[in-house]
């Protein structure tokens, strides 16, 4: 036996005897799914509570940080073994959100041993809460046009300006702000710089955005006369668009992974729907047309989830292949063909938006798949992917931007 | 087309003026914003009486209803020119309960009393008549029947309940289905101020009003049978192919305003220094958009003509209409959404409000799948 | 009654009465079905041959254009009525081809008097058969692109270069080209005129293109020092681009027109192969999928012809709308969605090249359904038609072309 | 996947140094236009005998065959390795008859007699096995078996006619399914130089070949059962799961090359002065293209590993795969051809040849429709 299939057989028992039962089966275990912590967070179920402070005791919030910063000191394959053994009983982690996600690996990457010691080990505990800063009115798939002015002034930067689309900015602690600190640079790449902001800072407003679903984790965040120490910048001044890329190719793949629930868990929840709702108990749906789209979407999840096990195992064996840029596209797509089918099932029980007539899981159900439209939009639009796999990887000539 | 000569689809000059000052009066008055007005003040009607009235003095109500009942007597045609403008703005107003299901079954199957009694009340904008044929166990099937018409000494005692009602809440008289006998049901004219009826609001994503109709023992008259008895299913059925291609002029309208929109946007939206509609990827996607509108436009104005031209063709055109309607509607509304980017999810916009119709009208009278099945059937294969 | 109505009861009368029954039935009536004639034509048919003879005599091959160069001197709404009569029994015109379609309309509008007379008459009795010299293996889609030189000496213009898809021109006697006059114009679209050359001049060869099909109309032509008299150039020199953007807007509408056969055929000919090769002779087509995959084309082509009225019907009314545009690409994909479909319905029967084990039906509809796939790629490109729709009805700004 | 860690879908360093010597081989000696030469020259064989031995000879037609019958050993996974890129280039030699129907049918439920005859000269490149299944009035569906296996003293009389039998014309031995009673069918294994047996040989749009197989009262005893008697259904259904993976593997291989080639192609021709491959619509375009072969691999390759190691796993990854593959050749085809332009429908170029093998895969071992019909009654609905 490896030491890594040791470590499995490890993992596995201490995952089995410590999940709480009442966890197990309810998540498919993303970096997203699960407890986000944060000082406004106001989580009172003792089971995931439990879970959460099981999971820091043991470094597993966070397996392959530094010990240092609240990590586990393990490699990433031990890692992908903590996280699919959760996911293979449905457990959500122990602490999920960006911080973890994104803006840790960011800081590990880029930040200096200052900011690590500052930020790390809280987000590690899930006590701070982190969003992003990236997008304003202007600068959506051309994120580079981005305008929000920062100014040195002594050993503070001067914010001004607005950030869009800065999901759950109402419920976090701080931002990851990309600013613009040269306005003169001869190339909007360039003069771009990244800043941590805390937002109990005087001069942020945060507003929540709606989506066509009614609801969303999305704000609007206003900088009026903001000050940040210049110690919360990352990186170089100036020279952050670097780490931009970075932060913007770690969401794009992590949007595409999130949408990968259990394997099958598409084909099945569409195939509830429809037998709930086509009064078809058992054996074939009715529908023959119904059921074939339905053996389409659950081929085309099949084939989703084979592909990310494909992208992650020659990540592993070292020689990572292009296809990771697809999954953004393939996920999304998948997720919006899901939603439409379902809803297709469902007829005109799927039509309500709330009240009477409706059930609730019909009524979430429908506002899913409201918000499924966002998720091609979202992280990069497919567009915007397209047009990266046409350059980057099939190698295809520039046209005009 | 089954003859060789395709019927007109042109609108005619009083067509024209009317579809223009239909277009202006609704861009005007009833933009589609006023969805979210209605959904977030709670509104208790969830329309506007008021345009209901004032187009009904500009005549567009009795556009189709015979002039000895107060109407214009004109053609189904004229009436379809005013909603595919209506469609434009996704106008909650009870043009689907009243003047395609309620008109429609008093017109092919009322008596002359109920003719007299109705249809000059819905042509003054002043009466609402509304038809309930959605049951919770039908599966969008409207000839499984559950409400009941129990025979009873001086007529039928009716029990059930209708899901999804449109402007149920507000109809002075609706019509239901119910069974009359072991294969067959049949229309009831109901007062839903009649005892037994309950009536609770619900609602829905598309801005459409529609109610729970509950009836218990609620009693009524052979004067209350639209149509034959036990002959509700022929009716109904010619019922919804007219309000099929009413329902498809609506989607087309709406489809044209959304691309419409969605053309104005990416002509102006920048995003690496140009108009995104410089993009020869959102281009061409345009075009696909653009040519389903053209083809739909041909089937809507084939099928409204042949109501009231070529009755034998109602059935197929009625199917074609709407299938395709569907479809390019619910293609319209997603490049709409996924042009417009972020700022097209957002609920701000009113261009999100075009999916939340699109995906309504897709599942009423028949889903795309459904048609061609019927259309199938009636080439003979 | 009205005048026109009047007229087509006149028409519907002598085509009953003067149509052999043997052509009757046979035909979609299109401006490229039934006798194309010229000096190579060994159609030997007495009925065809006849129905030509008929149709001359009355000057309804060429109904719209003046009687002293061969036609009928009739209103463009006379010969719509002429062709629809005539389409009703599915008859074909007495004469068909490129001459009639293209090139007189050409002549008319830009000849001058002398090559009205000279080439007019010969076209409308289907003597002199014509093919079109405008694409060069360089100029396909970018068609002001074209390099085959003419230069003047004396009275006459040396032709040197090539042209490609000049389809039928082994068959033909006369072929109008597209050629470069002054090779130092400042825009390419300038420099450009428009001569038509007597394929049995020295110089020309012709050499025959197979599609994939395995068999086609198009060929080669190269020019070898030809020489054109001066009196053959159309319209004024460098300046053809004009007529060729007039001709290449007729070969587009006519291409989607010519697509669109009898109503319904399309529909008849796939459910016919269903019944043959499913094995179900009437009643419902046993495979529900292929069922209501014949029903979307049935529907499709019904909202083509549909379309097509309306847009006639919209012109004949003095105001053409814009959808005419779509007619090349909505009636193209028709046609291959057609095939396809027939082939899927065929299995492995449609596998045939040639010999034994398949039906000479299904050998010539395999050959059909490769044929089509050209369809989306000559006479403009779908692509093509795309960009002039984005551009001139959509009104979106140009990118890079 | 069924169960919670994926089978691994990477080639080892022995596979991937496969893939690279036979892509180079084929490449080198093997190109696409052979499916013109062959066909224009009316050639006999319609495929190379001599470059079949040097496969031979590089072991790559014994990789799947037990050592004991002078193969390698190896796995499924190894032979698609050769298969993929078998397909790049349309090779038409006899990989499907003889790898994937005939030897796998002799795997499956070969006597040790008929392995120990036919397995070593397989692998050797000498005899070439085939089956046939297909009949004139079969629709597709390989149950309905007309042809029938009569009773005799010693064993059973064989008359009717299989269609479309690939490599039928040069096959060392065919193996057809007859009926042995009124619900079942058997295999046998016969020799086409028995009397009664006549060969026709057909012409395909695809290059492969094939032949009409018509038998007259052709005696076979009991040893020339493949499998048990009336169990050739199940039998057939094993072989026909291995052969649809194989088949996928070669249509990935095809769609990658055909891409590959447009990639290239549109990077070179230029239109109004830039590359035609500079044009967003069909970078767009490509990247559909793109996407798809990446999945399509993922299936193929997970497939393929099923069958050497999760054999309950193979019905819904066959035909997850095959249905799959279908599409993404097809689609790969298709735009190969447009985006080519005027060339690419020409014979003269090679790109032609990819839309007919994609037309004829489609159509082989079950279209999408049915896999996607199986893969839902597997599945439960």
């Amino acid at each position: 036996m490896s030491d890594l299939e040791a470590f499995r057989t490890e993992v596995r028992a201490w995952v089995h005897e410590n999940a709480p039962e009442s966890l197990r089966g309810t998540s498919g275990s993303g970096p997203f799914e699960g407890y986000w912590g944060g000082s406004k967070c106001e989580e009172t179920d003792p089971d995931l509570l439990r879970w959460r402070d099981l999971g820091i005791e043991k470094g597993w919030t966070a397996p392959s940080w530094p010990r240092e910063y609240g990590g586990g000191g393990l490699t990433h394959a031990q890692e992908e073994i903590i996280h699919a053994e959760m996911k293979t009983i449905g457990v959500p982690r122990p602490v999920a959100g960006q911080g973890l996600a994104m803006f840790g690996p960011v800081l590990l990457e880029y930040g200096n041993d200052a900011q690590r010691a500052q930020h790390l080990p809280g987000i590690a505990r899930g006590e701070v809460r982190w969003c992003q800063g990236y997008s304003e009115p202007n600068a959506g798939s051309d994120l580079a046009n981005l305008q929000l002015k920062a100014e040195r002034d002594g050993d503070e930067f001067v914010l001004n300006g607005q950030k869009i689309w800065t999901s759950h900015a109402n419920l976090s602690d701080w931002i990851c702000c990309l600013t613009r600190t040269d306005p003169n640079a001869p190339k909007k790449q360039m003069g771009i710089s990244v800043m941590l902001a805390d937002l109990n800072t005087p001069g942020i407003t945060v507003r929540r955005i709606d989506l066509i679903s009614g609801y969303s984790p999305f704000c609007e965040t206003f900088f009026d006369n903001v000050r940040v120490p210049v110690d919360q910048l990352v990186g170089t001044e100036n020279e952050g668009w670097t780490i931009a890329k970075a932060i913007l190719g770690h969401e794009r793949s992590s949007i595409g992974r999130s949408i990968a629930r259990q394997p099958g868990s598409a084909q099945r929840e569409v195939l509830a729907r429809a037998r709930k709702h086509l009064g078809a108990a058992d054996g074939a749906v009715p529908d023959p047309l119904l059921r074939d789209e339905l053996a389409s979407l659950g081929m085309r999840e099949e084939a989703f989830h084979l592909t990310l096990a494909r992208i992650q195992q020659s990540a592993a064996s070292g020689a990572p292949g292009p296809e990771g840029s697809i999954t953004k596209i393939v996920g999304t797509e998948l997720k919006q063909k899901r939603f439409e089918l379902g809803m297709k099932v469902a007829g005109t029980q799927g039509l309500g938006w709330e009240g009477p007539g409706f059930d609730d899981d019909d009524l979430e159900y429908t506002r899913d798949w409201l918000r499924s439209r966002a998720s091609t939009i979202e992280g990069g639009s497919s567009e915007i992917q397209r047009n990266i796999i046409s350059k980057r990887v099939l190698g295809l000539p520039e046209g005009k931007k | 087309m089954s003859g060789h000569t395709a019927p007109s689809l042109l609108l005619n000059d009083e067509q024209k003026m009317l579809s223009k000052t239909a277009h202006e009066f609704i861009r005007d008055h009833a933009p589609a914003s006023r969805i979210r007005t209605f959904r977030d003040s709670k509104d208790e009607t969830g329309f506007s009486r008021e345009l209901w009235s004032e187009m009904a003095d500009l005549g567009w109500l009795g556009l189709q209803i015979p002039e000895q009942y107060d109407g214009l007597g004109l053609g189904f045609f004229d009436l379809c020119v005013v909603l595919e403008q209506s469609g434009r703005e996704l106008m909650p107003e009870p043009f689907v309960s009243t003047l395609l299901l309620g008109t429609q079954a008093l017109l092919l199957g009322g008596t002359e009393a109920q003719k007299e009694a109705l249809l000059p009340g819905i042509a003054a904008g002043e009466t609402l008549v509304t038809v309930g044929y959605e049951e919770s166990g039908s599966h969008g099937d409207a000839s499984k029947v559950s409400m009941a018409a129990r025979k009873s000494v001086d007529g039928f005692e009716l029990s059930g309940e209708k899901m999804q009602v449109l402007d149920g809440h507000l109809a002075g008289r609706i019509i239901v289905s119910a069974a009359t006998s072991e294969s067959g049901y049949t229309l009831f004219l109901l007062d839903p101020a009649q005892s037994g009826v309950t009536i609770t609001r619900q609602s829905r994503i598309d801005g459409l009003n529609a109610a729970i109709v509950r009836l218990e023992s609620v009693s009524v008259t052979g004067e209350a049978i639209v149509g034959e008895l036990d002959c509700g299913g022929p009716l109904l059925q010619l019922v919804f192919d007219r309000a099929a291609v009413g329902l498809s002029a609506q989607m087309l309208g709406a489809s044209e305003q959304a691309f419409a929109d969605t053309i104005e946007y990416i002509k102006e939206r920048e995003q690496f220094g140009v108009p995104i509609g410089s993009f020869q990827a959102l281009q061409h996607r345009a075009v696909s958009v653009y040519t389903e509108l053209a083809l739909t436009r041909s089937v809507v104005l084939a099928a409204a003509r042949a109501i009231d031209e070529v009755p034998d063709d109602v059935p197929r055109l009625a199917s074609l209409a709407k299938a395709m309607a569907s479809e390019t509607f619910m293609h319209a509304a997603q490049e709409a959404i996924q042009m417009h980017g972020g700022i097209g999810v957002t609920d701000e916009h009113d261009i999100g409000f075009y999916i939340k119709r699109a995906q309504a009208t897709y599942m009423t009278f028949g889903k795309p799948s459904e048609h061609r099945q019927r259309w199938a059937e009636l080439h003979g294969y």
